[in-house]
């Protein structure tokens, strides 16, 4: 086994056993924490794909943000009622199935379209800056000041729900 | 393929999350998967198809901001649905009233 | 270059109105001035269209994902809501005067808010499209969440999941078909989907569309969250966030995947026409009279998925005739709506009694909503209704029959609300009630005219997308591509 | 293979130097508070006191290792090694010497910048695994105040890779220039005031302040475990501390070769000395007044810091 194909297979271990965990446990900060083990298989698997500056963006956004937003939203919310926080499902084949249903034709139909390209090696990220920096910085940042500007909201929000 | 199939996979369990789940986080949780399903898609396909990768990134971080824009603005509904009602079950939004 | 400018002026407006618009005075004036700015260069920028897509603007473009998705396009099928969005803009922005809450920050998501929608329509790549799709929720979020009623937030995280959900499965449908194409582009497309990746992107596709729309089993969302929006908002997410639902399924997912899209028809045909009814019989059984108009919201929309499914010429016209029609004549009765619950407060059928009497002009503008809502002939409603019941009739013959009942329940529900609420004894309690302020007339007039006329002369709109749908629905009708 | 191998070999070089730094943190910190206060601090074992750490941490690592029994046991157990991990990969990235970090990537800057949100969330969850209310309300504070001050830390380190062109931190080493030192003073400063809220030390130590919140997000632990909260505290100081000298200081500057990395750690010490002393002489604010002066002071500070780089950049 090389180095690459032991990133990737951390990578998809990671992604797959969160999102497992995620799924099914029930209680709801263990669940989190199965999110958070996701989110960064996700940013390991930008990074072996050499992808690094979006797998650094995932980090940031999303366990610096929005893992922590939930699990303030889980901490502040659920202590009040004092019995051991659950998330309630109801497992049913059903629903299963479906998944599972949606999940096989989405691999089989896009199967034809990926070709028979295996999956990539990593590539050197060494252009990354001065492509980031570039034009595409427009775009970029249009972006970034809708993230800040939702986030404010956000703060406002909050402090609309507090006044109640 | 791998990667597909890994994609695919997540997509799966995030639905079924989704479809499965009576609490909004854990509903919201299963979303945050298919959409991190659809991400990993993105870029193993981008890879695999020879784009620069600038653009590549240029364009996964942007679906990236935008997804947890949004959910942060629906985290925070959340969270201040909880400070007023209290409540926090799916079905309990389902219910027609008037 | 307009077309740049079209998607950029509102977001320059609103950046404009959250510098300035510390006090209400300035923030009110800036966005009217910005709303009125764009609804001008809307003017333009259609007077000038050339008919096809041609994107006026992209950046290095490249292999698959091989550039940064900027292009634009306005063609025959955009036109009229582009038109659509940039008029009732100007009317949400008039409707919103009296907001005395958080001025600013509710002007500046108007604006972002219609200039993300214009994004959706202008959009001539897929990624552009999606992010803009996306982008248009979270300041309708907000718009919800903060100025609405009293169950605003239990409604915008009704609103937030089932978009949500929605459009995790437009992102993946998004990414097949740009790997089954190999390209990004809208209008130029190397390869052909084959028909099981066909039916995989088109429902993938669909289901954030049809929860748009919103169809038949996925409307739940649509009543609360109109019940609950500030005026402003319930006039933008009835007159314009319903369009983008039958804008994606003829724009993106029928010209992608034609084959799939033919083969989908009879099932969007049975959810259309379910919607058509059902959505008649629940407006009948409301009480609130805002949960009213939201249910016939759900009825229309129905005529729109019914039109669309019978995948011909005329069929696609009518759906956008439908939506057209749909957008002003809910714009203005939500416009109606909201003045009078400002004024009353309340929006109980059985409490607002009498009101012929007390407020004429309101009166007399409600009295002509309802009719144009019901199919009058010669306002808007009629020619799109009976178009698409005819045209459903020639492609599912008497399944038709459903689509029919919905226009005549739309007769039954939309005259019990005006028998309710403008006829009877006039009540003391609203005797003193202020009737439509000349600000408010100035609001209504473009769209009662905008009714008018596309009632006496439907052609201004089909004629403009009759080019554009030829090509989809030769390839739809072809099967293949 | 050999990549991998190396990768692992740096990865324990790297917790090697963080926690020896923190033991020798330790000691520093109690003899400059101890000098602050007019008293000498440690003294008994070893010259001036240096041994002590040596007989305080056998203490630690043979205490029991107590779980409250209301604790969801594997999170309370697990957590402090989350809390510990991003900080020792934070070291990976700094730049020791001319073109030499031991992971030396073109995104290093975003690297350092991210690796704190882990810490947030293994604080968050330490805090809620104890069960314990003091400890729910320090990690609160701590998450709100890690993530606030993230974005004043981030927008100091813009300009300098502004003025470099690049993200790679190496880079930002060879594009230093001495007069880097007066253009970006506020940038510095900006820095060490965010750096120091983000690790929660004092003035900004609200989420552990002993007097309320007994010892807030890590209230519960004992032992070895709370040896590697403290680990992280020190940890944190040292990687903050090396990457302001490697970056806004001039790394070895004006030596090369090993004096220079010399210098950098002179450099470095002296910072960790800095944010000590700031500890120990200034006294705690208040939540309001710690958000209020992130987002009113800092980041329009950070702004306009931006904005000057921004206009001199042309004409460089």
């Amino acid at each position: 086994m090389t180095a690459q194909s032991a990133g990737l297979a951390l990578a998809i271990a990671l992604m797959l056993a969160g999102a497992i965990g995620a799924v099914l446990l029930k209680e709801v900060m263990r669940v989190m924490i199965a999110l958070g083990a996701f989110l960064f298989g996700v940013a390991a698997m930008y990074a072996y794909l050499g992808y690094s500056f979006l797998a650094i963006a995932q980090v940031f956004v999303y366990v610096g943000g929005v893992l922590v937003l939930m699990v303030f939203a889980v901490m502040t919310a659920r202590r009040a009622d004092g019995e051991r926080p659950a998330i309630v499902s109801r497992h049913d084949v059903g629903s299963a199935a479906v998944a599972a249903g949606v999940g096989a034709m989405l691999f089989l139909s896009l199967r034809t379209a990926f070709g028979d390209t295996s999956v990539p090696v990593s590539r050197s990220a060494s252009d990354l800056a001065s492509e980031l920096l570039g034009p595409r910085l427009v775009a970029f940042e249009a972006a970034g000041v809708f993230l800040l500007a939702a986030l404010v909201a956000v703060a406002v929000i909050l402090k609309g729900g507090e006044e109640r | 393929m791998i990667a597909l199939a890994v994609a695919c996979a997540l997509f799966s369990l995030g639905l079924y999350a989704v479809l499965s789940r009576r609490d909004i986080i854990g509903v919201l949780v299963g979303v945050e998967i298919m959409l991190g399903a659809g991400s990993v898609l993105l870029a193993s396909l981008g890879a695999a198809s020879g784009a620069s990768s600038g653009s590549v990134q240029a364009i996964g971080v942007m679906v990236l901001l935008l997804a947890a824009a949004e959910a942060a603005v629906g985290l925070s509904l959340l969270l201040s649905l909880y400070r007023t009602s209290g409540r926090s079950r799916v079905d309990e939004l389902s219910e027609v009233s008037g | 270059m307009t077309l740049l400018a079209l998607v950029a002026l509102p977001f320059v407006g609103a950046i404009l109105v959250a510098l300035l618009g510390e006090r209400l005075a300035p923030s009110r004036f800036i966005s009217l001035a910005a709303a009125l700015a764009e609804a001008a260069l809307a003017g333009v920028a259609i007077a000038d269209m050339s008919g096809r897509i041609v994107p006026s603007l992209s950046w290095a473009p490249g292999g698959i994902l091989g550039m940064v998705p900027l292009s634009l396009a306005l063609d025959g099928l955009s036109a009229p809501l582009v038109a659509l969005t940039a008029l009732l803009a100007v009317v949400a922005t008039l409707a919103s005067w009296g907001i005395a809450d958080r001025p600013r920050a509710h002007h500046a998501l108007l604006l972002a808010l219609e200039g993300a929608v214009m994004c959706v329509f202008l959009a001539a790549d897929l990624v552009l499209f999606y992010v803009a799709w996306e982008a248009v929720l979270i300041p309708m979020y907000f718009l919800i969440g903060l100025w609405g009623h009293e169950n605003r937030k239990h409604a915008a995280t009704k609103f937030f999941l089932f978009t949500f959900v929605g459009s995790a499965f437009m992102l993946i449908g998004v990414l097949a078909a740009i790997s089954g194409t190999g390209a990004t582009v809208l209008s130029d497309v190397p390869r052909v989907l084959t028909p099981s990746t066909q039916r995989l992107v088109f429902w993938l596709m669909a289901a954030g569309m049809l929860v748009k729309l919103p169809a038949f089993p996925v409307h739940t969302w649509l009543p609360e969250a109109h019940v609950e929006a500030p005026t402003a908002g319930s006039i933008m997410l009835a007159g314009v966030l319903l369009k983008m639902g039958g804008y994606g399924l003829m724009r993106v997912a029928a010209p992608l995947c034609p084959a799939a899209f033919a083969e989908a028809a009879p099932i969007l045909f049975a959810l259309g026409a379910i919607g058509t009814v059902y959505g008649a019989l629940a407006a009948l059984a409301q009480t609130d009279l805002k949960r009213l108009v939201a249910y016939s919201s759900v009825a229309h929309m129905g005529f729109v998925l019914v039109a669309l499914a019978t995948g011909t010429a005329m069929g696609f016209a009518a759906a956008m005739l439908v939506m057209v029609s749909h957008g002003l004549v809910a714009g203005l009765a939500f416009f109606l709506v909201g003045s009078l619950a400002d004024r009353t407060h309340t929006r109980h059928i059985a409490e607002l009694r009498g009101l012929g009497g007390s407020v004429p002009r309101w009166s007399t503008l409600f009295v002509f909503t309802s009719l144009a809502s019901l199919g009058l002939p010669a306002l808007s409603g009629f020619p799109g209704e009976l178009m698409s019941v005819l045209e459903a009739f020639k492609a599912f013959e008497w399944w038709s029959v459903a689509a029919v009942a919905g226009v005549l329940l739309a007769a039954t529900y939309n005259l019990r609300a005006v028998r309710a609420v403008v006829y009877g004894e006039p009540v003391e309690r609203w005797a003193s009630l202020a009737d439509v302020s000349v600000r408010e007339m100035l609001a209504a007039a473009p769209l009662v005219l905008g009714i008018v006329v596309l009632g006496v002369w439907p052609g201004v709109v089909t004629a403009m997308t009759e080019p554009a749908v030829a090509t989809i629905v030769q390839l739809v009708q072809g099967g293949v591509r | 293979m050999t990549s991998f191998l190396l990768g692992a070999l740096w990865g324990v070089v790297g917790v090697v130097v963080i926690a020896g730094g923190a033991v020798i943190g330790v000691w520093w910190e109690r003899k400059v508070a101890g000098r602050i206060q007019l008293r000498y601090g440690p003294q008994q074992i070893g010259p001036a006191g240096s041994l002590q750490m040596l007989a305080d941490v056998p203490k630690l690592l043979f205490k029991e290792d107590v779980v409250p029994s209301g604790a969801d046991k594997p999170l309370f157990k697990y957590a402090p090694l989350v809390v510990f991990a991003p900080v020792a990969a934070a070291i990976a990235v700094i730049p020791f010497a001319k073109g030499w970090a031991m992971f030396d990537t073109a995104v290093g800057v975003l690297f350092f910048l991210a690796v704190p949100s882990i810490e947030v969330v293994a604080i968050l969850v330490a805090a809620w695994a104890q069960r314990n209310t003091y400890s729910a309300l320090g990690g609160l504070r701590a998450a709100s105040q890690m993530i606030a001050y993230e974005v004043p830390r981030a927008l100091s380190v813009a300009p300098l890779v502004l003025l470099a062109g690049s993200l790679r931190p190496t880079d930002l080493v060879a594009a230093w220039r001495w007069w880097w030192v007066p253009l970006l003073a506020l940038a510095f400063l900006i820095y060490l005031i965010s750096s120091i809220a983000e690790m929660n030390r004092g003035p900004f130590d609200l989420p552990e302040a002993e007097s309320e919140l007994v010892a807030g997000y890590f209230a519960d632990y004992s032992g070895m475990r709370w040896a590697i909260f403290m680990m992280a505290e020190y940890g944190a100081i040292i990687t903050t501390s090396l990457f302001a000298a490697a970056t806004f200081l001039g790394a070895g500057w004006p030596f090369d070769g090993a004096l220079g990395v010399v210098a950098l750690i002179v450099k470095a010490a002296a910072l960790v000395t800095l944010v000590m002393w700031t500890k120990w002489t200034l006294p705690r604010i208040r939540q309001d007044q710690l958000l209020r002066f992130c987002w009113t002071v800092l980041v329009p500070a950070a702004l306009v810091q931006l904005a000057i780089v921004g206009v001199v950049l042309p004409w460089l």
